[in-house]
């Protein structure tokens, strides 16, 4: 790896100059086609793009706020940031005002850079606010031609003085980019933590660059990838993803035409990589599930009978048995009627190796992906360590774990049970906190403040956030999180969140999927006029009895949480929002707050014989507005194991 | 001179006939926006039928024989009413004139695999003299089928501007919607009309097929009625009437003194050529009225 | 269940407006091409290919026309056929009594019957509809009666011409084969011309005739102009066919070939097959082509030798049924019939 | 427009009639360049009409019609009028069912295309080369006009709404220097309208067309419009501001009198 460049610049110089000008580096769908752009296009827009920013004053560790949909341009910003010693800090395009307005200010950024007029109109906002964000450059300029402000450009603007700039300077561009060193701050990636304001985690050219490598030995891919970069650049999963292993690799990043359309642009493109969170693949199911409910008798009964033999031969693979020929052929029969049209359809044909990271997955989603033949691994990662920590091997896979540590990790578990490592990824430290980097990081030992331990097969296993994972009054072990996601594998159930810390028995509050409920009660001419009502039908709690039932049964099947199977459950009357602070942008449950907020509905799950508990809620609409409903929550009694 | 006269009557005399296919088509499409190719389909079986009853299959009455044909042409009438235009209504008039030609096949088809192929002579015992009057000869014959021709185009016109019945088929063919507002029932109308173009073509039929024998080629002599429609324009009867009477003229003296010079047989043709020259000057027929365009 | 589209996108117009996006479409196309150069003239008997293959070549292209005229441009004619016979009298006197080579005498066949057709659409510019309809008959029975009647043409005979032996520099067309691969090399080169004409600007020119003539106008199309295009285009494949139905199959270039059934024949054709595809065509020629002789085979089953006159009648009730049937079911015939189901394997295993 | 340039296109003393009832009674309007000029009035006031006669699809009777300074012969085509650069939608919409949404609006450009049929049959080089070249003008268009995801869809599969989208996207594909809208938001609901009311202001200040609009929906007008001209009974009863039209007597009494407005 020494005479590999080490900086993103000089790794982007170095493609250009390697790759011919018929090889894509990114695409968009744009105008009804791929719009194509070879590394030397890619190099020629970020170096003008950048001599604009230095036109305009950008100067060495400067900091520039993105916040957009993926975007070519959003992604040559971030290079021209970074070829001139400054440093990138993307945001959630659906952040609330809060936080953006805490992280522009914490960051202190001078630039930011917005997509189109909705992200723009939000930056300007902060701009009033907080007044060291001095230019603000958009990429699409529809609705602004009415906004006139000398520090309010389009990107093609700043590209035309880049141009110009560039010719009375000829030598500024490689000299800046020389300049940038491999220990030079890269990125400065916030993670919307569970608890309290976000944090800046800082991370270098080298440790980007270098787990990226790491994630491409480790898979062995190569130039001719092709990936869609769909989720939020200011993801770290993304940023190692779309960028670090694209540039370093040198394959292709495909820019889908919007949200609304990723799914089908996905099946254009046909992706060879994927990386995404366990929601994305809990969606996909979600759809699939039910568009085969939609369909005619026979197919519904075909794809359920070939997914049960897909998913004995799947099972038997993992565990390494021999398949016995009647289900072999059965698996061949499936593969031509359900099993290869199915993944096409899904755009999922051509991939390599797909990974699912960010938090742990539900068994039965995981297994349903690669009994279609998907090869979905695990990947285990934060944040702070450029998500390099551990991941699944080819042909030693195991859905409850996250692999074997990553070449170069250490992995190691404190007395406590929580999780601790040392990865090449391992971020300098919390931007301008301290403190928090010293809770973190500690002689270079990492914690994640994960629970797990590794299994015999030497895989690490994670079992749920260290500080949530607690005990029964018995004494079981109680892991809401493992819970959760065995419940959330049910495509009518989106979020979970189970209780039972020092209590005689778990109990469930239930976030029903909205699109697929309705579209089963629809379907069974169940009326309904809310979400808050719909979810309070007796049809719809029997509909999720069931679904606890299997929960529990699985959980019976482990000693060790066989004590920790659900008792109650209601189901509430609105979703779990990050609006609302109840979850996190990456849909993770904030217990403590849920814990307050909905203190009473806890109580009355604890309540012998009380049937149903009074509630009033109040909703966030995306104005900020807020309106309040009161509604009867029913509560149920399950039957276990 | 007088041979010219002979001729120009004898002409009017066809001419006679071809206003009363003429109105056959006109009726319909009239009634139902149809144009209705099966005309001359209709009229071979017709008289196919007239013949299966008078001679092929029983003997019966020459009367007997010509309502038992009716009646045939009548359950025709309902069959492509309610299994053909039914389904079909509120689509493009060019998908109903289409579906003409199915039924076109469909009762050659049928029709001949009934009565068989092979040409038949059919004898209504008619007598088959010539009259002289003055000085123009004129085969009894002939008179015949004319006056019957003229009663029904008489009769025609009477049903369509006096009766009820007539006046509901022009209110049908003006506007579907509106008809159906007022109360007339869309079906019943074109049953009806469907009905009486089965009459006429019956006549049709029997006088061309007693005169030329009943073969498979009836059924394209009607065709040679449609150029009647556009010289007249379709939406005028008297407009068919007079303009039958023109064509049927016209050919027969275009054959008699035309003829020879370019090798006969012009009437096959010559009705077209006229048609032609009419549209060219005026579009909508010598007594159609022109529609205007609206945005 | 069989398409595999994931993967197939396309980075430029020139990819996206192909004629076969998708890639199994252009693998079947290929299939198709190699089964007509390849399998059919090496395993096909010469009954086979003398009595269905050519004559479903010549019919195709000459309902291809008519398709374009009536399917595409929405001005239907019911006098198709004489324009074909145009095609094979004048097809034949190029050739057998001028002496100009075979290829350019069909192609100057092609030329003559455009003329011909062109004038008979001149009515067009002023009528539409059943009007135009029946100005089409006329030419039906016009072009009849002048082709019997004046000698020049038919040499007077029952307007029969004999064919003349075929020879292309030199090489004799006389076994089944070598006539088969004229007529199939004319019929995919001008099947190709007319795909590109009608899927590029002319063709949306024509469709928007066809839906609503005055906004067609008053955007900008020039009706006059495209309507007559249209004729002369259309009719041009009618004479091409006409001259390669008498050349390959006929024999004798013979007018009762071409009378006013056949040209009801044609219209049913692209009823059946499919208005306004090129697709459409092929069925609906296919159709009307094996028609007879399914029949033939099923009657066979019940009795030894099979009357003409009965075949002929069965033939005409079933192709009359399908006519009705098909405007009322699928108005836009078998080749819609088949993009239905084309996109439901799409989707597969997906209802939508 | 306060200091008036010579009107883009000039009508003058319009008379029209259909069997005797008087349609247009000498009605004379300016459009001048770059305005988006509204033509209001009760129902049969003989909008629409007006719209027909200045797109030469009705001959009028009397009067002529000055299109950028030259005088319209008065047997002149349609399909040339619009070759002059006069494009127009339709009140009861007039989409190509037969075709694509992309189809339709490739129509547009039909008078820009050159290709013969020979090339046209080869396809290959020019012709191919010209279907690009318009393709690209036309996805710009479906950009402007927000109206991607329905590029490959059948024009009869559309709600009505988009339709009538997809037949301003039709008309702006023929880069007119007029623009004439008849009732673009006839039968909307209230977002719809918005939409086309924004598309219409985009159109008239981002791609500078000159844009004249018949519209029932007073409030739209009021909202969008530089300038109205009132027609009632085929007669011109008033013309100005915004402004001047709502304080203007004869409109009132128009609109009150009748059922329309």
């Amino acid at each position: 790896m020494a005479d590999l460049p080490m900086t993103f610049p000089q790794i982007l110089i170095h493609n250009a100059k390697k790759f011919p000008p018929t090889k894509a580096a990114i695409r968009e769908k744009d105008y009804g086609i791929w719009q194509s752009y070879s590394w030397q296009d890619y190099l020629d827009q970020v170096r003008d793009f950048a001599l604009g920013l230095a036109a305009l004053g950008f100067k060495r560790d400067d900091k520039m706020a993105i916040i957009g949909d993926n975007r070519p341009q959003l992604y040559w910003g971030l290079a021209a940031c970074q070829c001139l010693g400054g440093v990138p800090v993307p945001l959630y395009q659906d952040a609330i005002h809060k936080e953006l307005h805490y992280i522009v200010d914490h960051s202190e950024c001078r630039f930011a850079l917005a997509e189109d007029q909705e992200q723009t109109d939000k930056l300007m906002h902060l701009k009033d606010e907080i007044p060291r964000l001095e230019y603000i450059i958009y990429d699409d300029p529809r609705g602004l031609r009415n906004y006139k402000h000398d520090w309010l450009i389009a990107f093609t603007d700043v590209q035309e003085m880049g141009r110009k700039f560039g010719k009375e300077n000829p030598d500024y561009f490689m000299d800046s980019v020389n300049s940038v060193k491999p220990d030079d701050l890269s990125i400065i990636a916030y993670t919307s933590g569970t608890t309290g304001n976000p944090k800046g985690v800082m991370l270098t050219h080298r440790k980007i660059a270098d787990c990226s490598r790491g994630f491409l030995a480790w898979d062995n891919l190569g130039e001719n990838e092709e990936v869609m970069a769909y989720l939020p650049m200011a993801w770290i999963g993304d940023h190692i993803f779309s960028y670090g292993q694209a540039l370093c690799a040198g394959f292709t990043v495909n820019c889908p035409e919007s949200t609304a359309t990723v799914a089908h642009d996905q099946k254009e493109i046909g992706p060879t990589h994927i990386f995404a969170p366990p929601r994305i693949w809990e969606n996909i199911l979600t759809q699939v599930m039910i568009k085969i409910e939609d369909s005619a008798w026979i197919k519904q009964k075909a794809f359920h009978y070939f997914m049960k033999v897909a998913n004995r031969v799947e099972k038997r693979r993992i565990s390494n048995q021999p398949v016995p020929l009647k289900d072999r052929i059965l698996y061949q029969i499936g593969r031509f009627i359900i099993y290869a049209p199915l993944v096409d359809n899904l755009g999922m044909r051509k991939i390599k190796v797909a990974y699912t990271a960010g938090e742990a997955i539900g068994p039965e989603i995981f297994e349903f992906y690669r009994s279609l033949g998907i090869n979905l691994k695990q990947l285990y990662g934060m944040t702070e360590s450029s998500a390099y920590v551990s991941m699944q091997k080819d042909g030693d896979i195991d859905s409850e774990t996250v692999g074997p540590p990553a070449p170069g990790v250490q992995v190691k578990i404190s007395e406590k049970g929580e999780v601790l490592y040392k990865s090449p990824g391992n971020f300098l430290g919390y931007y301008k906190n301290p403190e928090a980097t010293a809770e973190t990081l500690e002689d270079g030992w990492l914690h994640s403040g994960d629970a797990g331990y590794m299994t015999e097969r030497g895989h690490l296993k994670i079992i749920d956030r260290a500080k949530d994972v607690s005990k029964l009054k018995d004494g079981t072990m109680f892991a809401p999180k493992y819970i959760e996601n065995k419940l959330k594998f049910s495509p009518f159930i989106k979020e979970a969140v189970a209780h039972g810390m020092d209590r005689e028995y778990v109990a469930v509050f239930i976030d029903i999927d909205y699109g697929a409920v309705a579209n089963w009660a629809e379907r069974r001419h169940i009326a309904f006029t809310s979400y808050t009502d719909l979810a309070q039908k007796p049809q719809i709690y029997d509909l999720i009895y069931d679904e606890i039932l299997r929960v529990n049964k699985s959980l019976s099947e482990d000693p060790k949480l066989k004590n920790s199977q659900i008792k109650r459950y209601l189901l509430l009357h609105k979703e779990l929002n990050p609006d609302d602070g109840e979850i996190t942008r990456t849909r993770k449950v904030r217990r403590r707050f849920i814990a307050e907020k909905y203190g009473k509905l806890i109580e009355a799950l604890y309540t012998e014989g009380q049937e149903s508990v009074h509630v009033e809620a109040t909703f966030t609409y995306e104005d900020g507005r807020t309106t309040t409903m009161r509604a009867n929550l029913r509560i149920r009694d399950v039957e276990t194991y | 001179m007088t041979f010219f006269f002979e001729v120009l009557v004898n002409g009017l005399m066809t001419g006679i006939m071809y206003s009363l296919v003429g109105l056959g088509f006109a009726l319909i499409f009239k009634a139902s926006d149809v144009f209705n190719m099966a005309q001359g389909a209709m009229s071979l079986f017709a008289s196919l039928a007239l013949y299966g009853f008078l001679e092929q299959y029983m003997h019966l009455p020459l009367w007997l024989a010509l309502l038992c044909t009716v009646a045939v042409m009548t359950i025709w009438a309902y069959a492509i009413v309610f299994v053909v235009l039914k389904p079909l209504v509120n689509r493009p008039p060019l998908m109903l004139f289409m579906a003409t030609f199915g039924v076109t096949y469909l009762m050659e088809g049928i029709g001949q695999s009934i009565y068989g192929t092979q040409a038949k002579g059919l004898n209504l015992g008619i007598p088959d003299n010539t009259y002289e009057v003055a000085g123009i000869f004129i085969s009894s014959f002939d008179l015949f089928f004319t006056a019957v021709a003229a009663v029904l185009v008489v009769g025609l016109v009477w049903f369509f501007q006096k009766t009820r019945n007539g006046r509901a088929l022009r209110a049908v063919s003006d506007d579907h919607e509106a008809a159906l507002c007022v109360g007339i029932p869309l079906l019943k109308a074109w049953t009806i009309t469907w009905i009486v173009a089965g009459v006429v073509a019956t006549v049709a039929g029997v006088a061309w097929g007693t005169r030329l024998g009943v073969q498979y080629s009836l059924s394209f002599i009607a065709l040679k009625a449609l150029p009647v429609l556009i010289i007249g324009g379709i939406d005028s009867i008297t407009g068919v009437i007079i303009a039958g009477l023109i064509v049927g003229a016209g050919e027969n003296l275009g054959e008699v003194f035309i003829g020879p010079y370019v090798g006969g047989g012009i009437q096959t043709f010559f009705p077209y050529l006229l048609a032609l020259l009419v549209l060219y000057f005026k579009p909508y027929g010598l007594f159609g009225k022109e529609i205007i365009e609206r945005v | 269940m069989f398409y595999r589209e994931c993967g197939n996108f396309k980075d430029s117009y020139a990819s996206d407006m192909a004629i076969f996006p998708i890639p199994l479409d252009r693998w079947g196309f290929t299939v198709m091409l190699f089964l007509a150069f390849v399998v059919i003239p090496l395993f096909a008997s010469e009954y086979l290919i003398t009595n269905i293959i050519i004559p479903f070549y010549c019919f195709a292209l000459s309902a291809f026309g008519l398709n374009i005229l009536a399917g595409y441009a929405g001005q239907i004619s019911i006098g198709h056929a004489a324009f074909m016979a145009v095609g094979a009298y004048s097809s034949f006197i190029l050739y057998g009594r001028y002496g100009i080579p075979l290829i350019p005498s069909i192609l100057g066949a092609g030329v003559v019957t455009a003329a011909v057709g062109t004038f008979f659409g001149l009515p067009s510019l002023r009528i539409k509809g059943f009007y135009l309809a029946i100005a089409t008959l006329a030419s039906q029975f016009i072009i009849e009666w002048v082709i019997v009647h004046v000698e020049w043409i038919s040499g007077g005979v029952f307007g029969t011409i004999q064919a003349p032996e075929m020879y292309i520099f030199g090489w004799p067309i006389n076994t089944a084969v070598r006539k088969y691969f004229l007529a199939l090399c004319m019929m995919v080169v001008f099947m190709t011309f007319g795909k590109n004409l009608v899927r590029g600007q002319m063709g949306r020119n024509w469709m928007a005739i066809r839906d609503i003539d005055y906004a067609a106008e008053i955007i900008g199309v020039n009706l006059y102009r495209d309507k007559l295009i249209a004729f002369a285009v259309s009719t041009f494949y009618a004479g091409i066919a006409g001259a390669l139905l008498c050349f390959c199959y006929v024999g004798a270039a013979n007018i009762e070939e071409f009378n006013v059934m056949t040209s009801f024949a044609l219209m049913g054709m692209i009823i059946i097959g499919g208005l306004g595809t090129v697709l459409g065509s092929f069925f609906g020629a296919g159709f009307f082509v094996t028609l007879p002789i399914l029949i033939n085979h099923s009657l066979a089953a019940f009795m030894d030798v099979v009357p003409s006159d009965i075949l002929s009648n069965i033939e005409a009730i079933i192709f009359g049924g399908l006519i009705v049937l098909f405007l009322i079911v699928e108005p836009y015939g078998m080749a819609r019939l088949w993009h239905t189901i084309k996109d439901k394997l799409r989707l597969w295993p997906f209802p939508y | 427009m306060n200091e008036k340039p010579e009107p883009l296109l000039r009508a003058e003393d319009i008379h029209i009639s259909f069997g005797g009832l008087k349609a247009l009674d000498g009605v004379s309007l300016e459009i001048y360049p770059g305005e988006l000029m509204a033509i209001i009035g009760p129902n049969g006031a003989g909008k629409t009409t007006m719209l027909n006669i200045l797109n030469g699809f009705y001959k009028p009777d009397k009067g002529r019609i000055i299109f950028e300074g030259k005088e319209r012969p008065r047997h002149m085509k349609p399909n040339h009028v619009a070759a002059q650069g006069i494009a127009r939608t339709f009140q009861n919409l007039a989409l190509f069912t037969g075709m694509s949404v992309l189809g339709n609006i490739m129509i547009g450009r039909t008078m820009m295309m050159h290709s013969n049929l020979f090339s046209q049959a080869l396809y290959w080089r020019f012709s191919q080369k010209e279907e690009i070249e318009h393709r690209e003008a036309v996805e710009k268009i479906i950009d402007f006009l927000q109206i991607e995801n329905i590029r490959k869809t059948p024009a009869s599969m559309l709600p009505y709404g988009l339709r009538k989208r997809v037949e301003l996207a039709r008309a702006l594909a023929s880069e007119p220097k007029l623009l004439l809208l008849d009732e673009p938001m006839a039968g909307m609901n209230l977002e719809e309208k918005e939409d086309i009311a924004r598309f219409v202001l985009d159109a008239n200040e981002e791609l500078g067309y000159t844009i004249a609009l018949i519209e029932h929906d007073m409030g739209v007008v009021m909202d969008i419009c530089d300038r109205i001209v009132v027609l009632d009974f085929g007669k011109k009863i008033a013309e100005g501001t915004p402004e001047e039209i709502k304080a203007n007597p004869e409109v009132i009494r128009a609109y009150l009198g009748t059922a329309g407005g």
